[in-house]
């Protein structure tokens, strides 16, 4: 198997696609480091669940204030022109799509959209956070994952076996092998690593890769 | 990212024919005169925006304002929920004469469907208007023993606004009483429209004072001194 | 026909009522003549429609603050204490049964708590504002008014005629020539003039008045 | 009218066994511990209030604040969204030996639910948890093409929350992100209990910066320096 990318280099790539201005919530963990990643130059304001808009690293070890934290319950810091505002106003954000980009894990993609990223099944505690919330506001929905699971299996599947996150809402998926766009119900490949065939590629993946026009390199720097 | 337009025109571009138009204000209270006659403004010189619906609390006063707007001819229908006021003239005349369309809704309603559109909910029962004409045709259901009527979301493409302060990103505060229904309509537009009292630099408003988050705004322009609907009238402007 | 109290009176004897430290909402025109009237030592906060709570008399004329009126269009003041909200928290105050008493004038009001204030049939243009939320919203619905109309005909009714505003949800009428409750579908005589029988009144209401324990006397001073 | 307490013990007096209680907070941030250490110190000396039901974003993390509630044995059920945090040991426990109920909700869902309650709306429909095993069980309708799920309003007898000020007709600011829930939860319950770390005179907040109104809280007790959950767990608090 080819060489494969890291979180980091994942979360760098999602970065790059983040536009201008956008409005973007950036789920627990992994994908929070892509803030880290964002392209100079380009404004983008994070909102968390909480109740923050406009939120920024955290602050240096030993400064925290603990009324002033994530969604992933960590120390941040404001950027001028933050907001606070209650939960009802922070999830009618989400709900209502004023979210531009919604960036999750997960443990299972299907082709048409539907994403399992919540529970691994019976025998645990459950819990769901606001994943069900933000998977059906923002405008897009972005999942950072590797393209496997540890086994090796298949994450990028034709149907998710495990309890659903949410239906049909998944928009663009980034891999540790491929950005794969979902559009009609089909995995749509944009860009691979240049060192894999489509055929290697397509056996890593449950679901099938459909290509339309030209697919890209996908090159991510040492990061 | 940049909110802040150059003009009163460059703010209200793109406001066409047919549209659903929100504005801000109880009375006089919270209207936005400036970005309104603005709009009057291109509408009598273009012929456009017309055939628009304008969902505010009431239907105009005097003959400025929205009652400008609809003495103009560019509204084919109100959603309000008192088309009354002290001079209802304009509004009345086109009313009773079948050339203005009206949709009454309760006000605490109005409200209500205004952030259910903002905030993703499609729909929601109240016992507002339950067993009265307003209710007819809606949906009804009981709800641990008492019955309740459905309402929907309702959205718009454009919302007018007036806020006190801005800061560049969008966030906003009000004015007294003005706030009224303008935070509910800077979410439920699909381009909102802000003219305020004064453009500050981010961080000039304190993030436990924002009233409307900058996520809920598209464009502001500073209109200083702004004009105030009721002092007009009352100062019996034409 | 005997003496009747003015509407001012009428409004004396209703403030009466107000208990201490109650939430209110006034209706527009008649029933806001309450405020004047209640009584040294209760502490009362006014809550209009418009987003404010605990505003205070009218300005002295030409220091009006137009940004800073009533559902009635009237400038007011504020009490130290006061706060400004949106439309959406207004009503979720009304609707979610935080206001402990609105009062509102009536065309009609029937012995089942139905109540008519908003409409007087087709030909006018139809407006009815807050009124709708605040009979479904408040704990308890009072309605002041003449008992009978101009022409002389009952207002306190067996069934309304015309549209209603709401459904069972009036509980105190005070009129011009008694106070009426209404429990379990029935007009329940509190209070009636002393220089009227019950014969009289009754004469002059439509609805069938019950009596349960005395009758007090309806006496209000010069106002 | 005086709504202030002289103390703890006031300020939880009339909570009885079986309520449904709301406790405001994000993980540590907002957690009133000091109300609710109140209820936990009574429930050992009394053995009251017990069978609780517990509303709040999470379910306790170490063994204070509600986490400490659980351990006393004073919780029958948690409605929350994520009952994990970074020692879920005093839940977790008890919710697989069976002897805890959880009623999972989505975070916007109970952010909702809880102001539907507060705002006289019986139910609403949201696109969350469609097609989810969240939704089962669970009224389904197509507004505009699309599926949402109804839900219903969430009611409690008692919320106990933590704000920054207060003034004595019982209007609220909170500090930074320690908001979240609280506003919503003074609303949905039948008795607001407020800790605020500073109790001032009525005029003594700016009316454009109150964040709860007075008319949705009923009781004050003044906690100066409030203890942080969080932070009383990053020293080491057992």
């Amino acid at each position: 198997m080819a060489a494969k990318l890291t979180n980091a280099q994942i979360a760098w790539r999602a970065a790059q696609d983040l536009p201008d201005g956008a409005y973007v919530n950036l789920g627990i963990g992994f994908p929070e480091m892509i803030a880290k990643f964002k392209p100079e130059g380009r404004e983008v304001i994070y909102h968390t669940e909480n109740g923050i808009l406009d939120f920024g690293e955290a602050p240096p070890a030993g400064e925290e204030d603990w009324d002033l934290i994530n969604a992933g319950k960590k120390a941040v810091t404001l950027n001028p022109g933050a907001a606070f505002f209650h939960h009802a106003d922070s999830f009618a954000m989400v709900r209502g799509g004023h979210l531009d980009i919604a960036v999750l894990g997960a443990y299972e993609v299907a082709e048409n959209g539907d994403i399992a990223n919540w529970s691994t099944g019976p025998g645990s505690v459950p819990a769901v956070g606001g994943a069900m919330d933000l998977v059906h506001g923002a405008k897009q929905i972005w999942v950072v994952t590797d393209h496997v699971t540890k086994k090796g299996e298949p994450k990028l599947l034709k149907r998710c076996h495990l309890p659903l996150t949410g239906v049909g809402c998944v928009t663009t998926v980034y891999t540790s092998l491929a950005v794969v766009d979902i559009r009609n119900g089909r995995f749509v490949l944009r860009e691979k690593l240049p060192s894999m065939s489509l055929d290697e590629l397509q056996a890593l993946t449950e679901g099938e890769l459909t290509v339309e026009g030209t697919v890209g390199d996908l090159i991510v720097p040492e990061v | 990212m940049n909110k802040v337009c150059q003009g009163l025109e460059e703010a209200i571009a793109g406001i066409e024919d047919g549209m659903a138009v929100m504005i801000g204000g109880f009375g006089g209270s919270g209207a936005p005169i400036e970005l309104i006659h603005a709009l009057v403004d291109r509408y009598r010189r273009t012929g456009s925006p017309g055939n628009l619906t304008v969902i505010n609390n009431n239907a105009g006063n005097g003959a400025i304002g929205i009652a400008a707007m609809i003495d103009a001819g560019m509204v084919a229908k109100m959603v309000c929920s008192f088309p009354r006021s002290s001079d209802p003239r304009a509004f009345t005349e086109k009313y009773l004469a079948g050339e203005i369309g009206l949709e009454l809704v309760p006000q605490g309603t109005l409200a209500e469907r205004i952030r259910a559109a903002g905030a993703g909910i499609p729909a929601f029962y109240t016992p507002t208007s339950y067993g009265t004409l307003v209710a007819e045709g809606k949906p009804v259901a009981e709800f641990d023993g008492r019955m309740y009527v459905q309402e929907r979301w309702l959205k718009a493409d454009v919302a007018l606004i007036k806020a006190e302060l801005a800061d560049r990103k969008g966030n906003l505060t009000y004015r007294k009483a003005a706030r009224n229904f303008a935070p509910l309509m800077a979410m439920a537009a699909r381009i909102t429209i802000v003219q305020a009292s004064r453009i500050v630099e981010p961080g000039g408003i304190d993030p436990e004072h924002v009233v409307t988050p900058g996520i809920f705004v598209d464009r502001l322009v500073e209109v200083a001194n702004p004009k105030q609907e009721e002092a007009l009238l009352r100062e019996g402007a034409k």
